[in-house]
C-alpha cells in the first residue's frame, strides 16, 4: 500500500525518471537474455564495453580542454575540433620523421606520406615498434597545439574579450574554417593510413582483442586526466578559473590577472586538445582533416551532458557517449547501425531534458 | 555650381536616400553585383546567352540565401533563439516535397501528388518538426539550443542517409522511401517550366505560346538560343518576389507588438513572463514560423532549384553559411538580412568559383606539384612557379574555406553587429517617438503610416 | 584556359572538364583530371586545331557541381569530360547538360541509373555500367572463389547501393547481409562485425580507397584475416596494402580493365606526363575527351547536338582505326570527313544507343605483396 | 559653502593621497565625466553623493582603471596611475567593492578571501585572520558558498576581500544599499573602524544622510562635473543641497 | 499619510487585520503557510500573512529572511515547495508567472531587470496586458493591423505621460542598459504600473534611487491607491518610509512571519527590534 502510494507519487512528480528507469530495466533485461541466449556472445558484449571506453576517454580528454574554456571563456569553441586536428597532424609529422627519417627523404615523411611519401607499412610507426617516436610525436602535438591556442587567442579572441559569447563562438567558426583548411593546404584532404598494424602486438583477453595502441591510449588518458585533477585541486589556479567563470569582472578587479588565466586555460584545453587528436590516430591508425570536426559534437554532446565547466562531467559525459554509441550497436543491427551516433545525440538531447544544466551542471569541480 | 560640386551634392543625395530607403540600399547592392558579374562573364568571353545565366545564377543564389537568412533572423535576430540546425529544417521540407510529389513508379517510389501539395506538405513537416525542436528549447539555455538543434539537424540528416528508410512501405500498403544516400532524383520539375513547356518536365516537349514568343523575342534579339537560361532568369526573378513577400511578413511581424515580445524573449526572459507574455507560445510560434519559412527555402533551392534531393547537401557546414550571412548582414534587421545573403551568396559562395577561371584566363602557370614540400622546396633556388602552381592548381578551394573563415573573424572584430545590424529598428508597429510633442518634428513626415514596412 | 594548339591554322575545339578536385572524391578526381587533360598536353603543337579546355571543381558536391558545370556551359564549352561521382554526373546532366544540349561524357560514373537517362544523347560515358560488374562479381564469387555464401559491405551511396544490389541479384549462392557503410567514419568494427557474423564465404566490399583504408585496416587488427574478399573498382588502388599496413593477400578484386589498343601508349605518356602511374578511371578519362574532341572535329562546329550525333560515328566500329598515339591525325581526318573509329586506352569505345559501352572487359585483380596491383585474369563482357 | 566650478577653486592638498585632477572618462566614445576634480588626504574618510545617473559609480571604476580614459589625471601616492590595468593598480594599494555583483558566488568564503591576495605568492595568514577578526561571520562561515548568503553577508565579504591586502584607500560604491537596518549601522561602524586604522576611504552613498554625518568630507556629483565640495555637516545642513539632493 | 489610507480601520493588535478576512471580504492576497526549500536551504518556512484591499503594506526583516524568495513564489518565478497563495480568491501557487500577471498581480524585482538592448519606449510599449498585436495574425494580415496601429497609438501617448512622470523621459530613445542603477529601477517600476495592476509587489523599489525623487514615487503610490484603489506590498530596508508610508508591517525572519502590525507597534516589538532593527536608533 505504502508502496504503491509512493509509486504514484513518483510517476506524477518525476515522469521522466520513471520512463528512463523503465527503459533502462528493459534494455538491461534485453541484454542479458541476448548474453544468456545466443544472441550475443560475451566477447562481441566485451568487445564493446571495450571501444566504448577507449572512444569515450578519447572524448572526455578532448572535452576537458573545450568544457574549460567554455565556462571561463564564456563562449563555445567551435575550432576546438580543428585544434585536436592540427594535434593530429602537427604530432604524427614529427613521429613520422623520427622514424622514417633513417630510410626516406624528410619533405615526404613531414608531410605524414602526401604526395608521393613513404607508405605507413614501410615507415613502420607502432608503440612497440618506434616507442621513442610515438611518445616524441605527443610531446609535439601537445606544444604545437598550446602554441596555435595560444596564438589565435592572441590574434582572435583578445581583441573581443568583452564581446558577449555568441560574437566569440561565431569568430571560432572562422577560426575553425581557416585552420582545417589549412591542413589540407599544407597535407591532403583525404583519409591516410598511418600506424604499421602489422606491427602492433594484440592480447586476447576473455576473448575481447586489446591491442598495445588501445592500452597505450588508455594509460595515456588517464595520467592525463589525473594530472589535470592534481592542477586544479591543488593550485590555487583552479581557484582562479572558477572565479573567472563565476565572474570576469569581479576577477579582474579583484587582481586576478584575468590574461594571466585565460593563457593558462588555452595551454591546458589545447594541450590536452593536442593530446586528444593525436591519440584518436594511434587507435583509428589513419588520420584525415577533419578527425577532430567530425569527433566535435560528439565531445560537445559529453561536455554538455557532463555540465559545462566541470572536468569530470567531461569525463563522464564522454565515457558515458562512448558507450551509448557502442553498446547501442547491440540493438542497431542491419541498416539500422547508421543510427549509432543519432543515438548519441538523442541521449544528450534526453539528459537535457531532465537535467537543463547537464548531470554536473552547476557543481563547478575543475 | 561647379561640375565637381554638381558631383558631391549628386553624391551625398545618394548617400541620403540610401540611408533613408531600403528598397535603394538593396537595388544598388544588386545592380552591383549584377554589373561585376557581366564584368567577369565579358572577362571569361560569355556570349549573351553565357551572361544571362550568369545574371540567372546570382538572381538565384541572392533569393535562395536571403529567404534562409530571412528565416534565421526570425529565430536569431527577433528572438534570440540559436538555432544552429538549419540544414535539417531545410531538408525536411524539400524532403517532404519530394516524397509527396515523386511519381509512385519513381525509384524510390513518393506519392506523386500535386507540386503544389508538396510546397505546402513541406513547410508544414518542417514547422512540425520545429515544434518538437521547440519543447526542449523552452527550457535550455541559448548555447545549449544551439547543440541540440545542431544535433537534431545531425540526426535528420543521418536518417535521410540511413538506407534503412531508402524504401519503406506504410500501413496502407503504400511505398515511400527517402532514397538513403542517394537521393531522391525524381523531384518535380521547376515549376517555372510550365510557363515556357507544354510538359514541364521536358524541354523537349514543345514551347507553349508564351514560351515561343519569349524565346523567340530573345533569339530574334540577342541571339540567344539556349532557352534554359531564359527558364533560370525567371526562376530567379520568380525567387526574388518570394523574398519580397516573406521580407514583407517578416518586417510585420517584428513591428508589432508581436516582435516586441519577442525582443523581450531575447533580452530577459522571465521578465517577459513577468510582464504578463506567455513567452512559451511565442516562441513556440516563432520557431514554427522560421522553421516552415526554412522548408521552403530548402524546397525552393534544393528541391526546384537542383533538382534532386541529397542528404549529403544538408551538412552543419550549410548552417554555419546562413549564419556567416546573417552576421554579415546584422542579426535583427531584415533588409540587413537580404543584404547578408546578396553579400554572402555573391561574394562568398559564387566569385570564388569565378576566381580560377579569371586567374587562369589572366596568367597561366602550368607548374603543378603535388604537395606542399615540392611546392616551397624551389623557393629557395628563387623560383616561385612551383608555389603559385601548387596554391592555384591544387589548393585553391581549399584556401577559400580559410578565407572565409578569416573574413568571419574579420567580421567579428570590426563589425559584429553586421553591415546594418547597428541601426536601431523600434519593435512597434508605429513611430514610438511622434506623439511625443518634443520628439514630433523629427522624422514623423518621412514614416509611412504602415510603420516598417518599407523602412524597416 | 591552356590555349593549346600554337599556330594552327585549324578551327578551335573546345573541351570542357568537370571533376571532383577537392571534396571527398577530391583525391580520386585529381589523377582522373590529369588522364582527362593529357590530349590537350599530347595534341598541342602537333595538329591544326586549336584546342581551348578549361577544368571546374565540382567540390564532390552535387550543388557546386552545379555552378561549376553552368560556368563551362556559359563559357561556351559544347562538351565536358564528366562528371565523376555518379549522384553529380546525374544531377549535372539532368540540370545543365541537357536543358543546354551540351555533350556529358563521364569517365567515371558507373551508376546503372544512368543508363536510363532521358537525355537526347547527350550524356555517355566511357566505363561500363555497374549493372555489368555486379555480374562479374557474381560469377567470381561463384566460380573462381567458389562461394556459396556472401556477405556485401557497400559505401552509403548510390554507386555502393546500385551495385550491392546488382551483385545480389545475379549471385547463384545466398547473400546473408547487405551492410553499408558510410564515407570517411573513424571505425567500420561495427560493420565488419555484421557483415562477418554469419561466416559468409566471401566478402564483398563496395567502397573507395579512403574508407578503405580504414575498413581493412580495423578489419586486420580484429580478425585474423583469411576470409576471401572480394573489392571493386573503386578500391583498386595500387597504394592500399601499403596504407593498410598489410599484403592483403586474401583480397582481390574486379574492375573494367584498362585494355585498350592504345593502352600501353597511355600509360608511358601519362608516367612522362605527371611522373606517377595512372590510376583508377585515368584511361578512362583520356577515352572520353578524345573522343569527345573527334566528334567535335567530326561536326565542324563546337555545338553540343552536333557533337551528339557523331560520337557514335568516330567511336563505334567501322573506318579508320585511330587510337591515342594517332590523336592528332583522327582529328584532321573526322575534320575531313573520313570515316574513323577511335580504340582507346581504357577499350575499343563502343557505344550503344543508351550512351552505355557494348562491351567491356573486366580483370580480376590482386594486390602485389609492397604494393602495386597484378591482373590475374581477363574477363570480356558484353551486355 | 563653495560653488566649485573651475579647478582652480578646489583646495590643493600637500599630503593628497588619490588626486584626481580634469578627469574626463566614459564607456567607449560615450564621455560620462567632465573635468572631475577629487582629492583623498592619507586616512580620510571621503564620499560622493549626488543624483542617479552623475556619475559616482564612473567616477570610482575610472580611478580604478576601469572605464575608458579620456584625459586629465589620477595621482596615487605622487604616482599617476590612470591608463594601468586594475591589478597593477591594486599594487599601488587601492581596494575596490564594487556596487553589485561583488562576490564570486560558486567559491567558499575562505576562497572568496584567497583571491582577494591573489597577486600574491601566498596568502598571508595574519590578513585573513584579520579580516576573520574585522567580520567575525565570515570566520563561522568558512567554507559556505558565497551565493549561499545573505546580501549583508556578501557585502561584509567583498570588503573584507578588499581589504586582504592591506589598501592604503578603499573605493567603496553604495556599501549600504540593499542591507538591513541593523546591518546598515553595522556596516557604517565596521567602515569607521577600518577608516580609524588608517586606512583611507572613498565612498559613494545614496543612503547620503547617514553617509555625511560620518565623513569628513564629500562631494557632490552632478551631471559628471563637481557640483560641491565640503565637509559632510556642511552639506548636511546646506538647505540647497538638502533640497535638490537629500529629499528636503 | 497613513491617515488616509484604507486600512485607517484595521484594529490595533494584528490578530484584527486577519479578521478582515472573516468579514466576508476575501483580501485581494493571502499567503497560507507558504514553503520553499533549495536544496538543504529552507528560504521560507510557513509564512501565512494577508494583504488589504487598497492598502500599502510593508514587509520588512533582516537580509536572507526571505522576503524576495516569497515574492518569487507568490509571483510564479519560483514554484514554492509547498503551502498556498490565493489572489482575489483562487489558488495561484505554482501558477505560471504571466498568468498570474494577467490576474493583475505584478512585482518589480529587486535588482532591476530592464530590457537592455530595447530602448526606454520599447521596454514600457511591452507593458500592457492583452494588446491585440500579440496575436502573430493580427500584426501580419492587413485587415486586422489597422486596428494594431491604432492601439499602438494610444498606448504610445500612455507611455509617454509614464515617462515624463518618472523624469526620464529625456532617456526615451536610450537602451535602457545604458541606464545608471537608480534610472534602472525608475524603469522597473515605471513599466510595472503600465501593466495596469489591480495590486503590486514591489521589491526595494527606492534603493538607490534619490531621496528626492524618492517622495514624490511615494506621493503617486498613495495618489494610486486612493484614487485606483491599488494595494501595494512593500519590501524596503529603510525604516523612515516603512514608519511613515506603510500600514500595516509584516516581518518576516528566517522564513516566517515574526510579527505583523501597525509601525508603531513593529518599533516597540521585542522581537522585531532584536531580529530586524539592532541597535539602532
Ligand atoms: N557601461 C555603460 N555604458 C554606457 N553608459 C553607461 C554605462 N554605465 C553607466 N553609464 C551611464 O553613465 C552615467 C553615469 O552612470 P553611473 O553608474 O556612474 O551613475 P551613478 O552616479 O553611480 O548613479 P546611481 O546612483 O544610479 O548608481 C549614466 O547616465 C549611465 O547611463
Ligand atoms: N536560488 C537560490 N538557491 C539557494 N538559496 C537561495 C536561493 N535564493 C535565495 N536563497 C536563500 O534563501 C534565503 C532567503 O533569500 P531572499 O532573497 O528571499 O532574502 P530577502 O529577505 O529578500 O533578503 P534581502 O533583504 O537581502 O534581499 C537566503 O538565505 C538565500 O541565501
Ligand atoms: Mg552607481
Ligand atoms: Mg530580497
Amino acid at each position: 500500500m505504502e508502496l504503491y502510494a509512493r509509486g504514484r507519487h513518483l510517476l506524477r512528480d518525476q515522469p521522466g525518471l520513471v520512463v528512463v528507469a523503465v527503459a533502462t530495466l528493459l534494455l538491461v533485461g534485453d541484454l542479458l537474455g541476448k548474453l544468456l541466449g545466443d544472441g550475443l556472445t560475451a566477447a562481441r558484449f566485451g568487445g564493446f564495453v571495450w571501444d566504448g571506453l577507449v572512444i569515450g576517454l578519447l572524448i572526455g580528454l578532448a572535452g576537458i580542454g573545450l568544457s574549460l574554456t567554455y565556462s571561463i571563456l564564456g563562449f563555445a569553441n567551435f575550432a576546438h575540433g580543428d585544434y585536436i586536428s592540427w594535434g593530429a597532424f602537427s604530432g604524427w609529422a614529427v613521429a613520422y620523421l623520427l622514424a622514417g627519417i633513417d630510410r626516406y627523404a624528410a619533405g615526404g615523411l613531414l608531410l605524414i606520406g602526401a604526395g608521393d611519401g613513404p607508405a605507413p607499412g614501410d615507415v613502420g610507426v607502432s608503440i612497440t615498434n618506434t616507442p621513442l617516436s610515438i611518445v616524441a610525436g605527443l610531446v609535439v602535438a601537445v606544444g604545437f597545439t598550446v602554441g596555435i591556442s595560444l596564438l589565435i587567442d592572441r590574434a582572435v579572441y583578445r581583441p573581443i574579450r568583452d564581446a558577449d559569447g555568441i560574437t566569440l563562438l561565431i569568430a571560432s567558426i572562422g577560426v575553425a574554417f581557416a585552420l582545417r583548411y589549412l591542413i589540407v593546404f599544407f597535407f591532403y584532404s583525404g583519409r591516410q593510413g598511418v600506424t604499421d598494424i602489422s606491427r602492433v602486438p594484440s592480447y586476447d583477453i576473455g576473448g575481447v582483442v586489446i591491442n598495445a595502441h588501445e592500452l597505450t591510449i588508455v594509460v595515456i588518458a588517464l595520467v592525463l586526466m589525473v594530472g589535470v585533477h592534481l592542477l586544479l585541486q591543488r593550485s590555487k589556479l583552479g581557484k582562479a578559473m572558477r572565479a573567472m567563470a563565476d565572474n570576469r569582472d569581479l576577477a579582474q578587479v579583484t587582481g586576478i590577472p584575468v590574461e594571466g588565466v585565460i593563457r593558462t586555460t588555452w595551454i591546458l584545453g589545447g594541450g590536452l586538445a593536442g593530446a586528444a587528436g593525436y591519440l584518436v590516430v594511434l587507435t583509428q591508425g589513419t588520420i584525415a582533416y577533419d578527425l577532430g570536426w567530425l569527433l566535435l559534437l560528439l565531445i560537445f554532446a559529453a561536455v554538455i551532458m557532463g555540465g559545462i565547466g566541470s572536468v569530470y562531467g567531461a569525463i563522464v559525459g564522454g565515457l558515458v557517449i562512448g558507450l551509448a554509441s557502442r553498446l547501442s550497436l547491440i540493438w542497431l543491427t542491419g541498416d539500422l547501425s547508421s543510427f549509432a551516433e543519432p543515438v548519441a545525440f538523442g541521449l544528450m538531447i534526453f539528459v537535457l531534458l531532465f537535467r537543463p544544466e547537464g548531470i554536473f551542471g552547476g557543481v563547478s569541480t575543475a | 555650381m561647379s561640375s565637381d560640386q554638381f558631383q558631391t551634392g549628386r553624391l551625398t543625395q545618394f548617400r541620403e536616400l540610401l540611408e533613408r530607403s531600403d528598397a535603394a540600399l538593396v537595388l544598388t547592392a544588386m545592380a552591383a553585383f549584377y554589373l561585376l558579374f557581366l564584368g567577369i562573364g565579358a572577362i571569361l568571353n560569355y556570349d549573351v546567352a553565357g551572361l544571362i545565366s550568369i545574371l540567372g545564377q546570382v538572381t538565384f543564389f541572392t533569393a535562395v540565401y536571403a529567404l534562409i537568412v530571412l528565416a534565421l533572423n526570425l529565430h536569431w535576430g527577433y528572438a534570440g533563439l540559436f538555432n544552429i540546425g538549419i540544414a535539417g529544417f531545410m531538408a525536411v521540407g524539400v524532403y517532404t516535397m519530394a516524397m509527396l510529389t515523386a511519381p509512385p513508379t519513381g525509384s524510390p517510389p513518393g506519392l506523386g501528388l500535386p507540386v503544389a501539395v508538396g510546397i505546402v506538405g513541406g513547410m508544414l513537416a518542417a514547422a512540425l518538426v520545429g515544434l518538437v525542436t521547440a519543447l526542449p528549447a523552452l527550457r535550455l539555455r541559448a548555447d545549449y539550443l544551439a547543440i541540440v538543434t545542431v544535433a537534431i539537424s545531425e540526426i535528420i540528416r543521418l536518417t535521410y542517409n540511413s538506407p534503412a528508410f531508402s524504401t519503406f512501405t506504410l500501413p496502407g500498403g503504400i511505398a515511400l522511401g527517402t532514397g538513403g544516400a542517394s537521393g531522391i532524383g525524381t523531384v518535380p520539375s521547376n515549376p517555372v517550366q510550365a510557363i515556357y513547356y507544354v510538359d514541364p518536365s521536358s524541354a523537349a516537349s514543345g514551347t507553349t505560346p508564351i514560351g515561343a514568343a519569349i524565346f523567340g523575342f530573345f533569339e530574334a534579339v540577342f541571339g540567344v538560343v539556349r532557352s534554359a537560361v531564359i527558364v533560370d532568369l525567371t526562376y530567379g526573378l520568380v525567387l526574388a518576389v518570394v523574398v519580397f513577400l516573406v521580407y514583407t511578413l517578416l518586417a510585420r511581424v517584428g513591428n508589432s507588438p508581436f516582435g516586441r515580445v519577442l525582443k523581450a524573449i531575447r533580452e530577459d526572459e522571465v521578465v517577459a513572463k513577468s510582464l504578463g507574455k506567455d513567452t512559451n507560445r511565442f516562441k513556440i510560434k516563432t520557431f514554427m514560423l522560421g522553421c516552415a519559412l526554412m522548408g521552403l527555402a530548402g524546397v525552393l533551392w534544393q528541391g526546384f532549384g537542383t533538382g534532386a534531393v541529397y542528404p549529403q547537401a544538408f551538412r552543419p557546414e550549410l548552417t554555419f553559411y546562413i549564419f556567416i550571412a546573417v552576421i554579415i548582414g546584422g542579426a535583427g534587421s531584415n533588409t540587413g538580412s537580404v543584404l547578408g545573403g546578396a553579400v554572402f551568396a555573391n561574394l562568398l559562395f559564387l566569385l570564388p568559383q569565378y576566381l580560377p577561371n579569371i586567374i587562369e584566363q589572366t596568367f597561366s602557370i602550368q607548374a603543378d606539384p603535388n604537395n606542399f614540400i615540392a611546392a616551397v622546396g624551389p623557393i629557395a633556388a628563387g623560383e616561385i612557379a612551383p608555389l603559385l602552381g601548387y596554391i592555384l592548381n591544387q589548393r585553391l578551394p581549399a584556401l577559400r574555406f580559410v578565407f572565409v573563415g578569416v573574413l568571419l573573424v574579420y567580421l567579428m572584430q570590426n563589425r559584429p553587429e553586421g553591415l546594418l545590424g547597428h541601426r536601431t529598428e523600434t519593435a512597434a508597429a508605429v513611430n514610438l517617438s511622434e506623439g511625443h510633442t518634443a520628439a514630433e518634428q523629427t522624422g514623423s513626415d518621412l514614416t509611412a503610416p504602415e510603420g516598417g514596412v518599407d523602412d524597416e | 584556359a591552356g590555349n593549346g594548339g600554337g599556330d594552327g591554322g585549324g578551327r578551335t575545339l573546345s573541351q570542357g572538364v568537370l571533376m571532383p578536385l577537392s571534396g571527398g572524391l577530391g583525391n580520386l578526381g585529381q589523377p582522373i583530371r590529369d588522364g582527362a587533360t593529357l590530349p590537350f598536353t599530347l595534341l598541342e603543337g602537333n595538329t591544326e586545331f586549336t584546342i581551348d579546355s578549361q577544368v571546374e571543381d565540382t567540390q564532390t558536391d552535387p550543388n557546386a557541381g552545379q555552378t561549376a558545370a553552368s560556368a563551362l556551359v556559359d563559357a561556351g564549352y559544347p562538351a565536358v569530360t564528366g562528371a565523376a561521382g555518379s549522384e553529380v554526373t546525374i544531377q549535372v546532366a539532368e540540370n545543365v547538360f541537357i536543358p543546354n544540349s551540351v555533350v556529358g561524357c563521364s569517365p567515371a560514373s558507373t551508376s546503372p541509373a544512368i543508363t536510363d537517362l532521358d537525355d537526347n544523347n547527350l550524356i555517355w560515358r566511357t566505363p561500363p555500367t555497374d549493372a555489368l560488374q555486379g555480374e562479374v562479381l557474381a560469377q567470381v564469387a561463384s566460380e573462381n572463389i567458389g562461394a556459396s555464401t556472401a556477405a556485401t559491405l557497400y559505401v552509403n551511396n548510390s554507386y555502393g547501393q546500385l551495385l550491392s544490389e546488382s551483385f545480389a541479384s545475379a549471385y547463384g549462392g545466398t547473400v546473408q547481409n547487405q551492410v553499408s557503410f558510410p564515407k570517411g567514419a573513424s571505425s567500420y568494427s561495427s560493420q565488419l562485425s555484421q557483415a562477418l557474423s554469419d561466416d559468409p564465404g566471401v566478402v564483398i566490399v563496395i567502397g573507395y580507397p579512403e574508407s578503405g583504408v580504414q575498413l581493412f585496416r580495423d578489419f586486420y587488427s580484429e580478425y585474423a584475416g583469411e576470409t576471401p574478399f572480394l573489392v571493386t573498382d573503386g578500391l583498386r588502388d595500387s597504394a592500399l596494402p601499403s596504407d593498410v599496413g598489410n599484403a592483403m593477400s586474401n583480397v582481390q578484386g574486379t574492375a573494367p580493365l584498362a585494355a585498350g589498343p592504345g593502352n600501353e601508349f597511355f600509360t608511358t605518356e601519362y608516367q612522362d606526363a605527371y611522373d606517377s602511374e595512372p590510376g583508377v578511371f585515368t584511361s578512362q578519362a583520356f577515352d572520353a575527351t578524345a573522343v569527345c574532341l573527334l566528334a567535335n572535329a567530326a561536326a565542324g562546329e563546337n555545338s553540343g547536338p552536333a557533337i551528339a550525333e557523331q560520337m557514335q560515328a568516330v567511336a563505334n566500329p567501322g573506318g579508320e582505326e585511330v587510337t591515342p598515339s594517332t590523336l592528332a591525325d583522327g582529328l584532321a581526318m573526322a575534320a575531313e570527313g573520313t570515316e574513323i573509329q577511335y580504340k582507346g586506352a581504357s577499350s575499343a569505345v563502343d557505344f550503344d544507343d543508351n550512351g552505355d559501352l557494348k562491351a567491356a572487359t573486366y580483370e580480376l585483380f590482386g594486390f602485389q605483396e609492397g604494393g602495386g596491383v597484378e591482373t590475374i585474369e581477363e574477363i570480356a563482357f558484353s551486355a | 559653502m563653495s560653488e566649485t566650478t573651475a579647478t582652480t577653486e578646489v583646495a590643493t592638498y600637500d599630503d593628497s593621497l588619490l588626486c584626481v585632477r580634469s578627469l574626463d572618462a566614459g564607456y567607449g566614445d560615450l564621455q560620462i565625466l567632465e573635468t572631475v576634480d577629487l582629492d583623498v588626504a592619507d586616512g580620510e574618510y571621503v564620499t560622493i553623493v549626488g543624483p542617479n545617473g552623475a556619475g559616482k559609480s564612473t567616477t570610482m571604476k575610472s580611478v580604478f582603471g576601469l572605464t575608458t580614459y579620456m584625459g586629465g589625471q589620477i595621482e596615487f601616492n605622487d604616482e599617476p596611475i590612470h591608463g594601468l590595468r586594475p591589478e597593477e593598480i591594486i599594487h599601488h594599494g587601492i581596494g575596490y567593492v564594487p556596487q553589485s555583483d561583488n562576490v564570486f558566488p560558486s567559491l567558499s568564503v575562505t576562497e572568496n578571501l584567497e583571491m582577494g591576495a591573489y597577486v600574491l605568492d601566498s596568502v598571508p595568514d595574519d590578513a585573513m585572520q584579520a579580516v576573520y577578526d574585522r567580520f567575525p561571520i565570515l570566520e563561522e562561515r568558512q567554507g559556505q558558498k558565497a551565493g549561499t548568503m545573505s546580501g549583508g553577508q556578501q557585502q561584509m565579504l567583498a570588503m573584507g576581500r578588499a581589504l586582504m591586502l592591506d589598501p592604503d584607500l578603499l573605493l567603496l560604491d553604495e556599501p549600504s544599499a540593499g542591507l538591513a537596518p541593523d546591518l546598515v549601522d553595522d556596516m557604517f561602524d565596521r567602515i569607521d573602524r577600518i577608516n580609524d586604522d588608517g586606512t583611507a576611504i572613498l565612498m559613494v552613498e545614496q543612503n547620503a544622510k547617514e553617509a555625511l554625518k560620518r565623513c569628513d568630507r564629500s562631494y557632490v556629483l552632478v551631471q559628471g562635473k563637481n557640483r560641491y565640495e565640503e565637509d559632510g555637516d556642511a552639506l548636511l545642513n546646506d538647505p540647497a543641497v538638502r533640497k535638490q539632493f537629500l529629499g528636503g | 499619510m497613513s491617515s488616509e489610507s484604507a486600512v485607517d480601520g484595521v484594529g490595533e493588535d494584528s490578530a484584527a487585520i486577519n479578521a478582515a478576512g472573516d468579514s466576508g471580504e476575501e483580501p485581494p492576497l493571502r499567503v497560507e503557510n507558504l514553503r520553499k526549500e533549495f536544496g538543504g536551504i529552507t528560504a521560507v518556512d510557513g509564512a501565512s500573512f494577508e494583504v488589504a484591499d487598497g492598502s500599502l503594506t510593508g514587509l520588512i526583516g533582516p537580509n536572507g529572511a526571505g522576503k524576495s524568495t516569497t515574492f518569487n513564489c507568490i509571483t510564479g518565478v519560483q514554484e514554492p515547495t509547498g503551502g498556498a497563495v490565493y489572489f482575489n480568491g483562487s489558488d495561484i501557487a505554482g501558477r505560471a508567472p504571466n498568468a498570474i500577471v494577467n490576474r493583475g498581480l505584478v512585482r518589480t524585482f529587486q535588482i532591476a531587470r530592464e530590457l537592455a538592448e530595447m530602448t526606454v519606449l520599447e521596454n514600457l510599449m511591452l507593458a500592457p496586458q492583452r494588446q491585440q498585436g500579440e496575436a502573430l495574425y493580427r500584426s501580419v494580415l492587413p485587415p486586422f493591423r489597422d486596428g494594431v496601429i491604432e492601439e499602438e497609438t494610444e498606448l504610445r501617448e500612455a507611455v509617454w505621460e509614464s515617462l515624463e512622470f518618472f523624469e526620464i523621459d529625456h532617456l526615451a530613445e536610450e537602451q535602457a542598459g545604458n541606464l545608471s542603477g537608480g534610472q534602472r529601477k525608475l524603469l522597473e517600476l515605471a513599466r510595472a504600473l503600465m501593466t495596469d495592476p489591480d495590486m503590486l509587489l514591489l521589491d526595494e523599489p527606492f534603493a538607490g534611487v534619490n531621496p528626492t525623487l524618492e517622495a514624490k514615487l511615494l506621493d503617486r503610490i498613495n495618489q494610486l491607491r486612493a484614487e485606483e484603489g491599488l494595494t501595494f506590498l512593500l519590501v524596503e530596508h529603510d525604516m523612515d518610509i516603512i514608519m511613515e508610508h506603510c500600514d500595516p508591517v509584516i516581518v518576516m525572519h528566517q522564513g516566517h512571519v515574526l510579527a505583523e502590525g501597525r509601525p508603531g507597534e513593529i518599533r516597540n516589538n521585542e522581537r522585531v527590534v532584536d531580529a530586524y532593527f539592532g541597535e539602532q536608533r
